[in-house]
């Protein structure tokens, strides 16, 4: 079923505000209001927004993103203000500043937070999409991982183990062409990542990254796929990390003209922008949309900027279920006033004993 | 009512839960039709069917991650470790994903990850380790160490419908080697609370597992052949610890040996020396000793094992010099 | 180069030598004498021991070894005493009764004792034939991994490492069928392990695993490209596994009748006798050799089984180069007989601060 | 002479030891070309070429694996860990492999992994953390975790020249943060040695890497506001411990505070407490304390880091406490 018009301006409108939102972020960071550091998918928004686009809301479809995935996040209801909220570890931030980034999300979100630990996510993910299989629910799940986490033995223990499950799992490798600053060549001996899917048994596709409707069909059949019952697709984009690993990365390891070639002739943002207006969407329909995004980013940023930072008790909240807040330690200047009111203290491992 | 063993109370508890809630399901290397190297989910898939009782592939850290995200949608996954020799293998996906999903974004992992530990059986290194103390440095975890067969039973009922993750390490020595009657009905084993195993007034041990039954020999020995009197403490949840219990012994016999079968350095007894100095020093009629296995990875011929983990009588002969102090 | 007269004697001699040692070990341990558990090859001597012959002594090559591959430490020089002081748990047995069974070696013996966890040999392997290339020698390194055993994140990241580094190594899955209860089917979703070398980038090949001479081809062929510089080659070796993983095992899940098929028309040794019969050698030629291994197995009987327990105080010996031994702890008795002799003693931690 | 960072110290004492000894190379993610994350190896490739300085696949596992694998082929390798956060994938080969090799079959592994730890940073839970405890537990390893610019160069050699594998856990709070002169010439510092960092009488602090800053900033505050003299003795050397130093300060002020940025269940400061308790309960006048971080995941955001992490007043109001005890 090809996609509506009005689904593709979606597209652009995601692509868009990904762009716009980092953007921003960058902003904020030369402002140092963001804390740590930042990280751009520059140049690889169609890989993120195509793929999470294929996936079903009304399905209850999770996906798990990586670091240079926000479009994907923001494709499944991520809103730029807890963005940009969690860069600037705000108190009401969705983690409430105990985690960085985008590292955030929950079951009923759509998407999952992932941890640093490259390939944790594909076991977290074939266990996510193994309880749905179990339960004969249709939801089916996605997880990116990266060219270099590939190599890690989390990645190969994750597919295999949710290919012989025959999970509902897409699992999207993202080769960008660098790993930090590795390139693929150090990464794997492999001609493709694709090519990795024959030593799971299951298939392997590849496609260009740049171009948000390949993403899109590629990545709708192996949902597709993962729906009627047959398992794991592979699947391989193409694409390129025009920005340093983080913000700080100068990049020095890039063959010179590599970033800007693929600046000038392979933009997603600009090609996708072809496309639609080959289909005769008028240019100032886009830069309507352009504006709205920037408007909704500017209040984003204000709301954001506004935010509390968080309540240092927080730090002791949310360890266990069962266990509201641990104890605070008692040579805490709030704690030891409290502690000095005793003759002398029962105990001073955690608070009074 | 027949006693049943300790293997066999964690079969039962399984069994029990898997009838009582749908969403608790096994995964495991072996643990379908073979029904594990040890037989503690024997008969588990021929009543639940493939599809609750998995057979995985060697993997370790799919099968933990796996189980975390099952948890996540509401699953209850009890992951079966060969040997927990082998949880080593998933130490990242423990400590840094399934410890600290719920305080970072608020997910739960509600799943139990349990296997054999212990040695005591010429299992050589690979097949004896006590991997506790590796965890229990690790806030969200929890940790569960059953001494008893009643134990073994009520604290997997309770350790599945925890909504975190608990480490639940069987000791195999005991798998088959001790018995009880059970208790009847839902028999459940709160998480966290120690256990008085002996009452007394001299001294006081605390320990868990397998050389709980090393401490009350050795207590015996001590009433018969000292007239000395050693309280046991068999501690059973090892994270979190029971301050309570550890500080009533203490505060009660002034005298504490703590005694575990795992390696000394970095070992729970040392934090269990430093929770006892800051909360009942002045308590305190002599220091607190420990005994332990030796630091060195556990070899496999009889002689080198039973000279490396602790025995009865290096128990009575710490007790004495504790009472002697 | 075909191999000669003389040598196909040699691997009809080791293969006759694994199973019979075996079956002693198989006595031995009905009579208790064996500590521990028992781990057969039957059916599958001809995997180990043809790959291990196609390795180079005069070169310093080097294999890792699994609990199948006795036969494949006997072609490196590994001697039936040894092996039977090993199981027994004897103080003079090669790691002086600290390890068990085939866990021994040395860079020297030409083979690698291995450790239980399944896969971490492989990152190993990598390593030593790195240092291999990096000092320009010429040696070449083989590792043997089940079936079961490619499930493991190790293996993944060793073989992914050593492809990329061009390591000289052979990396060898021996596909017995089964992993402990587990048939491959429920291992992987792949159609074969040789698949998985394509996600490597490396050469893939399979070969019946009990032809004797079909193994020593295909391993011959990977170690010349390794030690061309060509890096490194995935064997898998089709066989299968007769007895339980140990011998407790009553291998109630296999289907009936199967291990009687490979028992009857499959047998490695069986086969081989027949191409040497084919070829020319005396029925007569051969029960020699039967006997030989026979007498030979008889002394070594008789040395294991006299040889001392270890003295207890080795267990503390060798855990760091610079220590000769850890410090007993006070509490021993004879340790604490020497601690009493001191008014109080002054380190009741270990002996004698 | 001019002065150098901490970071700079080690990455000289790796410069020496690759022109000193043909048989030193790195491996590790983004250690060529790039110089590492935090630029430790910085110039390194450039020196001694691509095959000195590998840049491999992010397979600590590997990483791991392979530097033992060249180890026992007298290779001296040095592996980085990008961050010491995800040493935790190496956990299962380190303490089951490397740890047991020499032990278990006489294979030695004299191997250095090295790489950034620690926070104060807002690295958040996976860039900040201080896994040493976790391998404290393990005989057969050692861990060094230096506090000064000279005491990483000079650990760092003496890491590279030791004869079994050395876990090295550098600060990266340290890494820019602080400088020194170098000693001159072939500067080792042994390993296992201990260093009073500052004398006093009255009161002793333990404590190692980052928090001895903070310990030094606590005793200058005592000293000047209480009149109480502090002593300061900087570990320097985790495994193994330096019972004759901390014996030795203990049996001096008869006061003694642990200080660690680690979390406090499981941490190190436990098994320090053990030991004093064991060789010293007669000196002492006051419980031994900890401070300590608190049992959670290390939150990212600033209020929420500092309040988890030791602070420098938190050191004082421990101080005050055992003194007037
Ligand atoms: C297990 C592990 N090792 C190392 C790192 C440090 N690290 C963070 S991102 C990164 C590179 C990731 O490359 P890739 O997977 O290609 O993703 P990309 O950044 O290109 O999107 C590395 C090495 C990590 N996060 N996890
Ligand atoms: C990491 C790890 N997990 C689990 C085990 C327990 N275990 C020992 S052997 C075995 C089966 C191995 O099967 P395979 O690799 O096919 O070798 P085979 O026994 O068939 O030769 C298992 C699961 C282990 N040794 N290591
Ligand atoms: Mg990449
Ligand atoms: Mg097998």
């Amino acid at each position: 079923m090809a996609l509506t018009r009005e689904q593709k301006l979606e597209l652009y409108y995601y692509m868009r505000l990904t762009r716009s939102l980092e953007e921003r972020l960058v902003n904020l960071y030369r402002q140092t209001k963001v804390i740590g550091g930042l990280f751009r998918s520059l140049g690889q928004e169609a890989d993120a927004v195509g793929a999470a686009y294929a996936l079903d809301k009304s399905k209850g479809d999770l996906l798990s993103p990586l670091i240079r995935n926000l479009g994907a996040m923001l494709v499944r209801g991520a809103e730029p203000t807890e963005v940009i909220k969690q860069y600037m570890a705000k108190g009401d931030s969705p983690t409430k500043g105990k985690e960085l980034n985008i590292h955030f999300g929950g079951v009923e979100r759509g998407f999952i937070g992932q941890i640093s630990h490259l390939g944790d996510m594909v076991p977290v993910m074939a266990g996510v999409t193994l309880a749905s299989k179990m339960r004969g629910e249709d939801r089916v799940g996605l997880v990116f991982v990266g060219d270099g986490a590939t190599s890690t033995g989390a990645f190969h223990e994750g597919i295999n183990f949710a290919a012989v499950q025959r999970c509902p799992l897409v699992v999207v490798v993202e080769n960008n062409g660098y790993a930090y600053s590795t390139p693929v060549s150090k990464q794997t001996a492999a001609k493709s990542f694709s090519d990795k899917a024959i030593g799971y048994g299951i298939p392997g596709e590849q496609a260009d990254g740049n171009d948000v409707l390949a993403v899109y069909d590629v990545t709708k059949r192996a949902v597709d796929r993962a729906r009627r019952g047959e398992g794991v697709t592979l699947i391989e984009l193409i694409t390129y990390r025009r920005k340093g690993h983080a913000e700080h990365d100068n990049q020095s390891y890039v063959p010179p003209g590599e970033i800007e070639r693929w600046a000038a002739e392979n933009d997603p943002i600009d090609r996708f922008e072809k496309v639609l207006r080959g289909e005769k969407v008028k240019a100032a329909e886009l830069r309507a949309i352009d504006e709205r995004i920037k408007a909704e980013i500017d209040i984003a940023t204000d709301i954001a900027d506004a935010s509390p930072m968080p309540d240092p008790l927080e730090a002791l909240r949310g360890v266990y279920a069962g266990q509201p807040s641990v104890a605070p330690l008692w040579f805490r200047e709030d704690v030891s006033s409290a502690v000095e009111k005793h003759e002398r203290a029962s105990g001073w491992g955690t608070y009074d004993v | 009512m027949s006693e049943v063993t300790y293997l066999e109370g964690i079969r039962q508890a399984l069994f029990e839960e898997m009838e009582r809630d749908v969403n608790v399901f096994c995964l495991g290397e072996d643990i379908g039709a073979y029904g594990g190297a040890f037989k503690v989910t024997d008969g588990l898939q021929e009543r639940f069917g493939a599809s609750r009782v998995i057979d995985t592939p060697i993997s370790e850290v799919a099968i933990v991650g796996a189980a975390a995200g099952a948890a996540h949608m509401g699953m209850r996954p009890v992951a079966e470790m060969q040997f927990m020799d082998f949880v080593s293998n998933a130490y990242d996906m423990l400590t840094n994903y399934v410890a600290t999903a719920r305080y970072r974004i608020g997910l739960g992992c509600p799943m139990v990850v349990r296997g054999p530990s212990g040695g005591y059986v010429r299992g050589g290194p690979f097949h004896s380790q006590n991997p506790e103390a590796a965890f229990f440095h690790t806030p969200g975890l929890k940790i569960v160490s059953p001494a008893t067969a009643s134990d073994a039973k009520g604290l997997m009922k309770a350790a599945i419908r925890d909504d975190d993750c608990v480490l639940f390490f069987e000791h195999k020595y005991l798998y088959r080697r001790i018995k009880e009657v059970m208790p009847a009905g839902d028999h459940i084993v709160p998480i966290g609370k120690a256990r008085t195993a002996r009452e007394g007034t001299d001294v006081s041990i605390i320990t868990y597992s397998a050389t709980l039954w090393k401490a009350l020999e050795a207590a015996e020995i001590m009433q018969a052949e000292d007239g000395v009197s050693v309280e046991v403490i068999d501690l059973r949840t090892l994270l979190p610890l029971d301050d309570e219990a550890i500080v009533a012994t203490v505060r009660k016999t002034n005298r504490v040996l703590i005694v575990h079968e795992d390696t000394r350095t970095g070992g729970i007894a040392g934090e269990i020396t430093a929770r006892i100095s800051e909360t009942c020093f002045e308590w305190l009629d002599a220091p607190v000793l420990r005994v332990t296995a030796a630091d060195v990875p556990l070899p496999y011929s009889p002689p080198l094992e039973d000279y490396v983990l602790p025995q009865t009588l290096d128990i009575v002969r710490a007790l004495r010099r504790i009472v002697a102090y």
